[in-house]
């Protein structure tokens, strides 16, 4: 398989190349590899990297996927402009 | 800041039956839906659904959408319904904050029911960025909301109930369908949406799935393979198929985000199709008047989500102090209703991810 | 399991202690962190690197910092990218007090060798023309300040020691420490327990209950502060703009997302790193209103994070007079990631008995016995 | 087989046929091999000719001696899993199919009889063709099919 043209994070561009790549350096939690590839930061918030990332590290660590832990979920949700947030505060003022 | 007892998160049809439920016990709601149509998946579902005519059974998804939304409507009064509107935040001081196109909304409630369903899983192989390739839930929005084809060949990957009844839908609309590819060894849905697609002609390849997508800007071929029992391709069974589309149904997870970020308690089970909040015999969720209805706390039928989003409304207004005059009736027969539904080997499964998750 | 020296964090102080100490040929260090690599405050935090400070040992232990920042890539010999870029911080002045501070603040700085000068509302405008400069009355900015990376430099100390032979362990939390005869034993995890008499607090947030455990009473406090990222743009920006007065920073970073953050007056301490929509209205608040435009971008994500706050807002960095063996790194009250470089080598050097780089008598914990300590930094936001 | 491709075998087939005596008449045959929550086809008869009972997980079971083959059932069946079949004389079966696919097939119309596997088997004569409010969009095809395909016979495909 070329694993260059298997499109694990959309958000950030991330294939499974670099992915299988820095599980082998020893990055073995979603955690890691998020602060290291960013996957999970994009707007998407790693609903979609997400679970690949998981099943990944499950087969890679030899886990039941129910034991790897995913990502933090932050908010926002959505991407919210910062002047329509000042807007609703002068609307309630 | 708008205040408001109970906000319902999702306007599909665990979301309105739970508010039609609450008002009818007296208590009011807000529904936040992220679509610009209430009534959830429903609304592009054209085939007639299963379960007991408690359930809406033997009607099209379609209609059953606009009998939940009637249902709601009646009650303007005491449902307001907020479309095109995306949750954004949800803070453990039960403030909801809402984008409705750009502004900026903040709610503070005293209850929430979150009913988010639940989004469709992807797959990893090459060139899965191809344009022409679409989720199953993509299909059906271009072919059955919008009426637009996604191509003239597809393939489908994945044969659980959403795989063959889109693939059965691709067909009414007259798109040719080469294909079902299913990894396991067993086709997942049910064996009488295999029969209806068989009949017509298309084969469903047990152990197989799609190994890559070739094409430039678009698809234009894919390469389909033969696994063996450790879900490897098998070399030399590869087989190229000339396609304009192709239709990955791979199963959903629950949309369970908003409960991770508000802090409840969560657990993985693979039963219920991923993350899934820990409740108790009411949906409620580890914090406290944090409810949970419908796919959202495992992936299920419609039927289920509809009598979940009952249960929920009843019982929340309850602890709120709204208390139906028919309480202990209902709720007697919202259980039963999800006993049925549950009780057979294709709810095995699923009664074993949910005795995992009873808190 | 036997160790020269336990490391409690793995935080960005932790590692630079843990690679100093390597790098000097000390052996069997053992670093145990409760967390992942960078999961605690250092991956959390504005990712700033400023020597604008309102204090003489805050100014050169920046100062020297960044020495090492601008070597650090080959030092270390990182694969990766720490992202270091130095493209200044404007530090913004609102008010005739801070005009007057700022100068003096200017004053001591280049009496350090850091190169920051003031300038006027126009002259800050030219650097980011996106000022609203109806609120500013003055500013100072300093060139060689900027941005860098803390997940890859945490990851660049943490490869480089590692390589060193020093042993790491991540999710492995610090139950206890054993001391006897006011002497440290003994060092009890989730899943081990290690045999040493050295033992370097680097907890972070956690540092005070580190402490507890020894029986040191470390006279700081955790607090949340939070911060947020927008979607990446264009790049508008160079330097971090930064207000005490408006309680703001906001810096561009390379990958094109602003990150911004500001403190809660109102905060309660404790170690809630929850993120609030209140904060998000405050921030919106504050950043539109001093840079109009960014009003147009987009907040993906917020979070929370420890600050570890000391009284005098200077970071603890010392041995412990009362118990021979027990280091410490902390009270770094927001700026333990600026400083790593010279905290590890200046606890290195506490620990090996060593002539220190600089003069350390103003960061030991005895600074605090009297209630009229020397110097307090105000440049903090 | 069914769970690998869809297809049921002659075992299943014939288990849902009747005895002989019953199809000379019209007759219900529900291919429902699973238990899956479903009861329409129950409520839907009539006649009470289908069971299906308290658990919705229950396989129906058509009562022949009550089942008029009416084709109620067809339509209602969510999974279009019920035909109506007749044996009408020694050359012929009657069969009443569910249709949901565009063109309709036009009365005296000659299309293709397809079997279980997809497969066109024979040719069959389009009797007639109904589509009421009340079938909702499924639509009831009455169809003249040769008496040996009586077992193989599920549906059509295009027009002749």
């Amino acid at each position: 398989m070329n694993k260059k043209d298997v499109i694990i994070c959309r958000c950030e561009d991330v294939t499974l190349e670099e992915l299988h790549n820095l599980m082998k350096e020893g990055y073995t939690s979603f955690e890691e590899i998020k602060r290291i590839l960013r996957v999970g930061m994009g707007s998407c918030q790693g609903n979609t990297c997400g679970q690949l990332i998981q099943r990944e590290l499950a087969n890679f660590t030899n886990t039941p996927i129910n034991k790897v832990v995913t990502h933090k979920v932050r908010p926002l949700f959505a991407g919210v402009k910062l002047k329509s947030i000042v807007k609703a505060l002068d609307d309630e003022s | 800041m708008k205040k408001i007892d109970l906000v319902i998160i999702g306007g599909g049809p665990a979301g309105l039956s739970a508010a039609k439920m609450a008002a009818e016990s007296g208590l009011s709601s807000l529904i936040i839906e992220r679509n610009f149509k209430i009534g959830g998946q429903l609304v592009k579902q054209t085939h007639m659904f299963f379960g007991s005519e408690k359930q809406y059974a033997k009607t099209r998804g379609i209609d059953i959408a606009k009998i939940l939304v009637n249902d709601v409507l009646k009650y303007s009064d005491m449902i307001e319904i907020m479309t095109g509107t995306t949750v954004v935040g949800l803070y453990k001081d039960k403030v909801v904050t809402l984008l409705k196109d750009e502004k900026y909304i903040k709610v503070k409630t005293k209850a929430i029911i979150i009913a988010t369903g639940a989004s469709e899983k992807v797959l990893a192989f090459e060139k899965n960025d191809l344009p022409g390739i679409y989720g199953a839930g993509a299909v059906q929005t271009l072919m059955n909301v919008h009426g637009v084809l996604p191509g003239h060949n597809v393939v489908m990957v994945g044969s659980g109930n959403i795989g063959l009844i889109v693939s059965y839908q691709l067909i009414q609309a007259g798109v040719n369908v080469l294909c079902v590819l299913e990894a396991s060894s067993e086709i997942g849905g049910y064996k009488v949406h295999a029969s209806k697609l068989k009949r017509l002609g298309v084969d469903i390849k047990t152990s197989h799935s799609i190994k890559k997508a070739i094409g430039k800007d678009y698809l234009e071929r894919i390469i389909i393979g033969k696994l063996d029992d450790k879900w490897e391709f098998i070399e030399g069974s590869e087989e190229e198929l000339i396609v304009d589309a192709l239709c990955i149904s791979v199963g959903l997870s629950p949309l369970s985000n908003l409960l991770s970020m508000i802090g409840t308690e969560m657990k993985y089970v693979s039963y219920l199709g991923g993350l899934v909040p820990l409740i108790d015999e009411n949906y409620e969720t580890s914090i406290e008047n944090v409810f949970v209805a419908g796919d959202v706390c495992g992936v299920e039928e419609a039927s289920s989500a509809i009598v979940e989003g009952y249960l929920t409304g009843l019982v929340v207004a309850k602890k709120l102090g709204y208390i139906h005059p028919n309480y202990d009736k209902l709720y007697l027969d919202f259980k039963a209703q999800l006993h049925n539904l549950r009780s057979g080997p294709f709810g095995e499964k699923l009664r074993r991810g949910l005795e995992e998750i009873m808190r | 399991m036997k160790a020269n020296i336990v490391i409690v964090g793995a935080g960005i102080s932790g590692v630079s202690i843990a690679y100093n100490l390597a790098k000097k040929g000390v052996k069997d260090i053992v670093v145990f962190d409760d967390n992942y690599l960078s999961g605690g405050a250092t991956g959390r935090c504005g990712a700033g690197i400023r020597q604008q400070w309102g204090t003489k040992n805050n100014c050169i232990l920046a100062k020297k910092s960044v020495e090492f920042f601008e070597i650090a890539q080959e030092e270390l010999q990182y694969p990766r990218d720490i992202e270091f870029k130095q493209e200044g911080y404007l530090v913004i002045a609102t008010t005739k007090e801070e005009d007057l501070q700022f100068v003096k603040n200017v004053k001591l700085q280049n009496s350090l060798g850091i190169p920051a000068v003031v300038l006027t509302p126009k002259e800050a405008a030219k650097i980011v023309p996106h000022l609203n400069l109806d609120i500013v009355t003055s500013a100072t900015f300093c060139p060689t300040d900027g941005h860098l990376n803390p997940f890859t430099v945490t990851d660049a100390y943490y490869l480089a020691a590692k390589r060193l032979g020093v042993k790491f362990f991540y999710q492995e939390k610090v139950l206890n420490i054993i001391v006897k005869d006011n002497k440290i034993i003994k060092v009890i995890t989730e899943n081990y327990e290690v045999i040493t008499n050295k033992v370097v607090n680097a907890a972070g947030g956690y540092s005070k209950e580190i402490g507890d455990m020894v029986g040191i009473d470390i006279p700081v406090y955790s607090e949340n502060h939070e911060i947020l990222v927008t979607e990446p743009i264009e790049k508008i920006q160079g330097p971090m703009v930064i207000s005490f007065s408006l309680n703001i920073y906001c810096q561009q970073v390379p990958h094109g997302s602003f990150i911004m953050g500001r403190s809660d007056p109102n905060m309660p301490q404790g170690y809630n790193v929850d993120a609030s929509w209140h904060f998000l209205d405050e921030m919106a608040k504050t950043a539109v209103n001093l840079l109009p435009p960014i009003g147009d971008l987009r907040v993906i994500r917020q979070w929370g994070g420890l600050y570890n706050l000391s009284p005098d807002r200077q970071p603890i960095i010392s041995d412990v007079k009362e118990l021979p063996g027990f280091y410490l790194a902390c009270g770094f009250s927001g700026h333990g990631f600026m400083f790593a470089p010279m905290t590890g080598l200046l606890l290195s050097e506490i620990i090996l008995g060593e002539k220190t780089t600089v003069d350390t008598t103003d960061l030991h914990i005895d600074r605090f016995k009297n209630s009229d300590f020397k110097d307090y930094e105000k440049s903090v936001v | 087989m069914l769970n690998t491709n869809g297809v049921p075998d002659k075992k299943q087939i014939f288990s849902r046929f009747p005895d002989k005596k019953y199809i000379l008449k019209p007759k219900a045959i529900t291919e429902c091999y699973e238990e899956i929550p479903c009861n329409p086809c129950s409520t839907s008869c009539p006649f009470d000719a289908i069971y299906i009972g308290e658990d919705i997980n229950t396989a129906p079971i058509v009562d022949f001696e009550k089942c008029t083959g009416c084709g109620i059932c067809v339509y209602n069946c969510p999974g279009l899993a019920i035909f109506i079949v007749q044996e009408l004389d020694n050359e012929n079966a009657r069969f009443k199919i569910p249709y949901e696919l565009i063109p309709l097939p036009i009365k005296g119309e000659t299309w293709s009889g397809v079997n279980r596997a997809g497969e066109v088997i024979t040719k069959v004569l389009i009797e007639k063709v109904s589509l009421t409010e009340k079938q909702d969009k499924t639509a009831l095809i009455q169809v003249l099919v040769p008496i040996e395909f009586i077992n193989d016979f599920i549906t059509i495909r295009s027009k002749l």
